[in-house]
């Protein structure tokens, strides 16, 4: 079982000090890759999924961040134990990643062409005229038209799509095991959206690449997620493969959640759902469930104590007191309510 | 992406190798220059601007020209030397005056002749701002006003090499006069050819004295070197003069320690006395006066008028001045107290000074303060005016200049004389040309004002003439008749004696009701570097004179 | 169909099961509440602020030197302009604590008569910028079209002249002086903060809660004083230190070109000014002023420093 | 780009115009006459008022004025006398333009690396230190620097030069002092620049690329945060142009600064205005130059103005 998980992020705890106090980003947090599998981690901005992704890569800034405990095992590997030397030599070639905003994201002042190839350049011993025609190939593959006059450009000249699909190419490169996808769409709109998930889609297939998309929208995840973890204030709340997950919500953050994706075959009927209220600032972590406030199935003991992780047979994990045998009855009311979902 | 790099590189190149080349240029230059040339190295705060001596006058000026111009007679060390004149003669009457000219060059080549005298003295009166003090030359002012023609000023030349001068005033101090670089020759040719610009470049003029001005870079230096063809150039013991223009004095005085420049005047006394120390020092007597005018016409103002004008109110604020503790404490005995307009080292006729003729000294101004006798002054004022206390008087206008030549410092402890005795004083603090705008007629826009002279010349009368009612010098308002007629019959005197009598009882008169408090005389001091021979000082004209000075190192 | 896992914790909750796996109501969950947004703006402000221990030590330094510029010369028994022909020069010592100039005066006294010129001149004139500024930049940014093409040029033309050839410029024409020199600061030195404020100005006007408000029919002043003034006033207030900096060191410039403060009045400027001259023969009358000189700029420097990071947008949560 | 670069030339002739008349008219407010001086005579006053113009109607005057400037031509200098205001720009400018190109360079290399120093060991000593530093170079008076500079090195040293400009090493200390501020300012935007460019989305990309931390500094983040640094220069040509006034005097350079503040003192109507004209028409061209330049090395500029 454990060989095949390629990566294996056990109890990770993330914490960030500002100078109003610690700030507890990440809490216990575990998840795992199997190889080309597609991991979507979904959650609200805030919910500490891109910390916990941005962890693997050592993106986490310290200070002011701090890694209080865990692991993060690639290929059975501690990879919170390599030094820069050893961590520069898994980014970008066996673990990459793309970011939610491609303007940002890319180098100004640098024609793509360039950063592209500075990722062949720093894993390979390519030489730059073989570069240049490895780097056309690769935006070839990707869909950029015209390689040869984009590859001198400079980020700002091409298009929002371009931009991720110059994000894309950088990242496959190297033909990395793992491609870690931080909200890549979330700047583009809808048409370009599909074009990249397809494209994505398209690269897992070709290159065996597991990948880990990160989201904020069920909406984008069920045509190409193998299997779903839901974050909310820095923890997992519920784990699961994804059909299971997005038709049999078992945490009631995860069907708000889901009540809140537009529905293409029956949005004339139901109304689209937000979620109240606003995620706990995660200085003072509250005491019970973090999402008590905003839980239309609270019960008392949410407010009072942290719930457990409930493990079902099907390889589910929910962190809810529904799930306790004491609490029946409003376990009822959610199945009810939440029923139409399932 | 690593051409960022290379040329980041390569530009570290090119500064450490320019390094290097500066770095073997400056040694290879230092050694270059270890030669066995004389050079007098001289600085001066600016202010050179045009070496035409009709133009511009002031100190910098006249260090320049006294070196590159050679006048009809030359003073040095208090002796009177030839000049272009190899001899001269006086007529009896003491109104006519011929110079026989010797064979001079100028630097480039063309014979000085008696023609560039007589341009010289028609340029002077037609655009100096300063001719008035050669205004007893036959014709002088109507020139200036335009009255006569050139032709008529009384500056000829019967012959290429005789000048003859006519005065309408047989003055005896007019031989000190006319060995001012003022009255040196002047290039028709070059003024005509150059038009404004001439005299404002070291190509624009030719030099005849004892040095050539063979290098001008404005604001920076200024390079003369030897004129082989002087006359007396087997005395000219310098090879090269070089004036450097240092405006702030704290650098003149850093270059002066480092043995960059030959001398240093010192700012203050307390300097002077670390100088002394080192025996740099030298002391010496310079002409001049600083005081302070009143001007009795009190603006207009009726009120101010009548107190201003009153000779009480002089003396009131006269008697509350320390002028010995001002000068012990404050200049560390660096001047002498002023008690009439003339330093007594001022000399009047041959064998004895103003010193030792004038009977007015201490009498009408005190050296130290007495604080009853200008409460009493003071009294009468306000009895006069019908005023119970010194708060009733009306508040005074202060001016005062900011030139940095000019010592504030007395203005500020005037300021304090002025609070002990009571008055108020509102300080208009004007930049030089505000300054004299205010201070000259027609404006007199000042009640009180801190002033000063220095002198034209070695006689009693150069710190007197100014005080006369046709003045339109320095701001004053004595306009006294009895006065301008002393002035004028001492002028006309020809028995030197008599003369100095004359002028002692003008000074009488002047020192008693004048509206002018004279504070303190002049003493120069002057450090020196140990290799300087022979630089001599002298109490009006040039007052460094290093024409004939040596460097032995 | 589900697999209830133990209770691992369970006695707690065994023992008030009733109570604890009872739902909660709406009235019991803790509602999020926004405050006031420039309350617990400037809260926040002050919070950042404080924990700076550089700008705190500016504050304190500064405020040390405004309070001797109050006291300072009434605790010797000298005046700053009293001449006293019997002390010149003298090094500082018990009697003169930081000695005698020229004239015998005592410098202590001078140096905290010219602070208080110093300050008085840096403060008002800043402050006369900040509204000369505010004023401008504002109409500027509000009105728009012609009226803000016209303003910013003539800003443009401003600025396109070196700061200290305008305020000298200005000195000519209006006589040295201390309202002179605020003068010539507050006429010529607004420019940046009346940029500034426009800039905001321009932002401040797209952003929601100002279209909201005018929507809602509030007029023009009540939008600058409830909406734009409350958000511009942070870089503006931080501006104004910087130019109160400024001020300082432009009056020790006019001051050493003779064209500042007129005598016997001093400044720390003027002090400095006569202090190089006698550098070499006295070095305490250079140092001392020109440390309270420093030391002001510093920690000015310091102050504006700590104000801007307390207010960055960029640093607040 | 070929309209924003006309609009800017005649917003620049705009300027220019504005600040003639302006200039003009305040000098004339200035009370005095530009000819007193001491023992000065009313009549020859008066002939070089006639002399120079002056004895005009002041409309008259300003549209003769600005005949002359059209065609580059300043006039006479009404205090240094026989000297035309565009030969005394002509002398003293290289001075002043060596000076500033000095100190220019100097603010600009260790500005930049102080900067750079402070930024990447943000929070340690090494980042104290240099605050430390920059502040003490912002917050001394340059004119106390000079001074200061010029007794330890020049006096008590002696192994610089004290004054005057000449050779290579009389060049050093000048051009070190009027530096300073510039400097300073350089500094201290560098270092925000840095840090702000630290936290940019495209050096976490770099990261996540696999490249190494030294290669991210050189290759990503200073290349980026010197372009801000480009806006500011406008401004600190203009500060180093100003600071000019005072060093220059203190070391006896013969630049345009000392001439400014002479020509101030005397009233030298011609010399002020040709001097001020001059240093606007040079700081609007620098900021035209600064500007244009900006444009085309910053990819992302030179993409929004075309």
């Amino acid at each position: 079982m454990d060989n095949e998980k390629l990566l294996d992020v056990k109890n990770l705890t993330i914490s960030f000090h500002t100078y109003i106090g610690e700030v507890a980003a990440v809490r216990n947090v575990d998840f795992y890759l199997k190889k080309s599998e597609v991991l979507a981690i979904v959650g609200e901005s805030g919910s500490g999924k891109s910390v916990s992704t941005q962890a693997i890569l050592g993106l986490t800034p310290i200070p002011p961040g701090e890694i209080k405990s865990g692991k993060i095992l690639f290929k059975n590997e501690d990879l919170l134990k390599f030094d820069e030397k050893k961590m520069s030599k898994i980014c970008g070639s066996q673990i990459s990643m793309i970011f939610q905003d491609p303007m940002t994201s890319l180098n100004p002042t640098m024609k793509v062409g360039n950063q592209i190839r500075e990722v062949l350049h720093q894993h390979t011993d390519i030489i730059r005229r073989v570069s240049r025609e490895r780097t056309i190939e690769l935006m070839t593959l990707v869909g950029i038209p015209e390689p040869e006059v984009r590859i001198n450009q400079y980020p700002h000249e091409l298009s929002g799509g371009m931009r991720q699909r110059v994000m894309i190419t950088m990242a496959m490169a190297n033909r990395p095991d793992i491609l870690i996808a931080d909200e890549p769409t979330t700047a583009l709109d809808v048409t370009i959206q599909s074009q990249i998930f397809r494209l994505l889609k398209e690269l897992r297939t070709e290159f065996e690449t597991a990948i880990i998309l990160i989201t904020h929208d069920f909406g984008v995840v069920a045509g190409i997620a193998d299997r779903i973890v839901v974050m909310y204030a820095g923890k997992v709340m519920e784990e699961g493969e994804t059909e299971q997950i997005y038709y049999k919500p078992r945490h009631p953050y995860t069907a708000a959640l889901l009540k809140a994706v537009p529905s293409l075959v029956d949005n004339e009927k139901k109304k689209l759902r937000t979620i109240k209220g606003t995620p706990p600032f995660l200085l003072n972590i509250p005491s019970g469930c973090p999402f008590t406030d905003r839980c239309d199935y609270a019960m008392r003991i949410c407010q009072e104590k942290e719930p457990q992780y409930f493990q079902f047979e099907d390889n589910r994990r929910v962190f809810c007191w529904l799930y306790h045998n004491q609490a029946a009855e409003q376990f009822q009311r959610f199945k009810d309510r939440e029923g139409k979902l399932q | 992406m690593m051409k960022g790099l290379y040329i980041k590189n390569n530009l570290f190149k090119i500064v450490f190798g320019l390094l290097l080349i500066a770095l073997v240029f400056t040694i290879a230059m230092t050694s270059v220059a270890q030669t066995e040339e004389k050079v007098f190295t001289i600085p001066t705060n600016g202010g050179l601007d045009n070496l035409d001596p009709r133009v511009l006058l002031s100190t910098a000026h006249a260090v320049v020209q006294y070196a590159i111009f050679e006048s009809l007679v030359r003073t040095h060390d208090g002796e009177l030397l030839p000049g272009m004149a190899e001899t001269w003669e006086i007529s009896d009457d003491g109104m006519t005056y011929t110079f026989h000219l010797r064979d001079a060059k100028w630097s480039d080549g063309k014979p000085v002749t008696a023609g560039d005298f007589v341009h010289a003295f028609v340029r002077m009166f037609e655009i100096c701002p300063a001719s008035s003090i050669f205004d007893d030359i036959k014709n002088g002012a109507q020139l200036r006003a335009g009255e006569v023609t050139p032709e008529e000023l009384g500056v000829k030349a019967p012959d290429e090499k005789t000048v003859v001068i006519t005065l309408k005033n047989p003055v005896p101090y007019f031989m000190g006069l006319i060995g001012l670089h003022l009255g040196s020759p002047g290039r028709e040719d070059l003024a005509i050819k150059f038009g404004d610009g001439y005299g404002a470049t070291a190509e624009s003029l030719a030099s005849c004295g004892p040095f050539i001005l063979t290098e001008w870079k404005h604001e920076d230096k200024v390079v003369m070197e030897k004129n082989p063809d002087y006359w007396n150039a087997d005395k000219i013991k310098l090879d090269k003069v070089v004036v450097y223009i240092l405006p702030a004095e704290q650098t003149q005085r850093n270059m002066f320690d480092n043995g960059e420049i030959d001398y240093y005047i010192p700012r203050s006394e307390a300097e002077a006395v670390e100088y002394e120390a080192e025996g740099k020092l030298v002391r010496y007597v310079r002409g001049g006066i600083r005081d302070l005018h009143i001007n009795k016409h009190g603006q207009n103002d009726p009120v101010k008028a009548k107190i201003l004008g009153n000779p009480n109110f002089m003396k009131a604020i006269s008697y509350a001045i320390d002028r010995q503790g001002y000068i012990d404490n404050v200049l560390q005995g660096n001047g002498l107290p002023a008690t009439v307009q003339t330093p007594p080292v001022t000399g009047i006729y041959p064998g004895k000074t103003w010193g030792e003729v004038s009977t007015n000294y201490g009498k009408y101004h005190p050296e130290t303060a007495d604080l009853a006798r200008s409460k009493a002054y003071m009294d009468k004022v306000l009895e006069d005016m019908g005023y119970s206390s010194v708060d009733q008087l009306p508040e005074f206008d202060f001016l005062t200049s900011m030139d940095p030549e000019d010592p504030k410092d007395v203005a500020a402890y005037l300021l304090s004389v002025f609070t002990d005795i009571g008055l108020k004083i509102n300080v208009v603090y004007a930049t030089g040309k505000q300054y004299y705008n205010n201070l000259y007629k027609p404006a007199l826009a000042y009640d009180f004002a801190r002033a000063g002279w220095g002198p034209d010349y070695d006689d009693p009368h150069t710190y007197m003439g100014y005080w006369t009612s046709s003045s339109m010098d320095m701001g004053v308002t004595f306009e006294n008749p009895e006065f301008d007629a002393l002035l004028d019959k001492a002028n006309k005197e020809t028995d030197l004696v008599k003369r100095a009598q004359i002028l002692n009882q003008a000074e009488a008169l002047f020192s008693d009701i004048a509206p002018c408090i004279p504070i303190m005389h002049f003493k120069g001091a002057l450090a020196v570097q140990p290799w300087v021979k022979g630089l001599t000082t002298a109490i009006s004209g040039l007052a460094i004179d290093y024409i004939y000075s040596d460097i032995v190192k | 169909m589900y697999v209830i896992p133990e209770n691992k914790g369970g006695g707690n909750i065994i023992k008030h099961k009733q109570q604890l796996f009872t739902p909660l109501d709406h009235s019991e969950k803790i509602e999020s509440v926004l405050e006031t947004e420039t309350i617990a703006f400037w809260s926040d402000v002050w919070r950042r602020f404080r924990n700076n221990k550089p700008a705190l030590i500016g504050i304190i330094i500064i405020f040390i030197f405004v309070i001797f510029a109050i006291i300072g010369p009434l605790m010797v028994p000298y005046q700053y302009d009293k001449v006293d022909l019997f002390s010149t020069y003298k090094n500082p010592s018990g009697v003169h604590w930081f000695g005698t100039d020229a004239l015998g005066r005592d410098i202590w006294c001078r140096v905290w008569t010219g602070a208080r010129v110093s300050l008085f001149i840096a403060i008002v004139s800043a402050l006369s910028q900040m509204v000369i500024g505010i004023i401008v930049g504002s109409i500027s940014g509000l009105s728009g079209g012609k009226i803000d093409m016209i303003i910013m040029r003539f800003v443009d033309i401003l600025i396109a002249i070196p700061f200290l050839i305008w305020v000298s410029l200005f000195m000519l024409v209006m006589g040295p002086g201390i309202l002179s020199i605020i003068l010539a600061f507050s006429l010529t030195q607004w420019k940046g903060m009346a940029r500034l404020v426009r800039g905001e100005t321009l932002r401040l006007k797209e952003t929601e809660f100002a279209i909201a408000a005018k929507s809602m029919g509030a007029s023009t002043w009540r939008l600058i004083r409830k909406h734009i003034f409350p958000n511009v006033l942070p870089v503006v207030i931080v501006s104004t230190t910087f130019q109160v900096t400024n001020a300082i060191f432009g009056e020790a410039f006019l001051s050493y070109i003779g064209l500042g403060i007129q005598p016997p009045m001093t400044s720390w400027g003027k002090l400095v000014a006569s202090g190089i001259a006698e550098m070499r023969s006295f070095p305490f009358m250079l140092f001392i002023p020109a440390i309270f000189i420093s030391l002001t700029m510093l920690s000015l420097q310091l102050i504006g420093d700590g104000l801007r990071d307390a207010t960055d947008p960029k640093l607040r949560q | 780009m070929a309209k924003y670069i006309l609009n800017r030339l005649l917003v620049a002739i705009l300027t220019m115009f504005v600040l003639t008349t302006a200039t003009f008219f305040l000098l004339r407010l200035v009370p005095g006459d530009p000819f007193a001086g001491p023992k000065v005579i009313p009549e020859i006053k008066e002939r070089l008022r006639i002399h120079y113009g002056l004895d005009k109607p002041l409309a008259e005057q300003y549209l003769i004025y600005m005949g002359n400037i059209l065609r580059g031509d300043f006039g006479y200098s009404l205090a240094k006398r026989g000297h035309r205001v565009n030969e005394v720009i002509k002398d003293a400018f290289p001075q002043s333009l060596d000076l500033g190109i000095r100190a220019m360079i100097t603010s600009i290399i260790f500005g930049i690396f102080f900067g750079i120093i402070a930024a990447l060991n943000r929070g340690k000593p090494l980042d104290y230190l240099t605050v430390v530093l920059v502040l003490i170079g912002i917050s001394v008076p340059s004119f106390v620097v000079a001074a200061l500079l010029q007794y330890f090195f020049g006096v008590y040293l002696k192994i610089l030069p004290v004054a005057r400009y000449d050779t290579f090493w009389h060049t050093l200390m000048p051009s070190f002092a009027l530096s300073l501020g510039t400097m300073a300012v350089l500094a201290r935007y560098m270092r925000a620049s840095m840090l702000e460019v630290m936290t940019a989305d495209y050096i976490k990309t770099a990261r996540a690329k696999g490249l190494r931390n030294t290669q991210i500094v050189i290759h990503h983040q200073i290349r980026n945060a010197l372009f801000p640094i480009l806006t500011i220069l406008g401004p600190a040509i203009a500060m180093v142009l100003t600071g000019s006034f005072i060093i220059e005097s203190i070391f006896a350079i013969p630049g345009l600064g000392r001439h400014y503040v002479l020509a101030m003192q005397n009233l030298d109507y011609t010399l002020v205005m040709g001097l001020t004209l001059f240093f606007g028409f040079f700081l609007i061209v620098m900021n035209l130059l600064v500007d244009f330049m900006y444009g085309i090395i910053d990819p992302r500029v030179r993409y929004t103005r075309k």
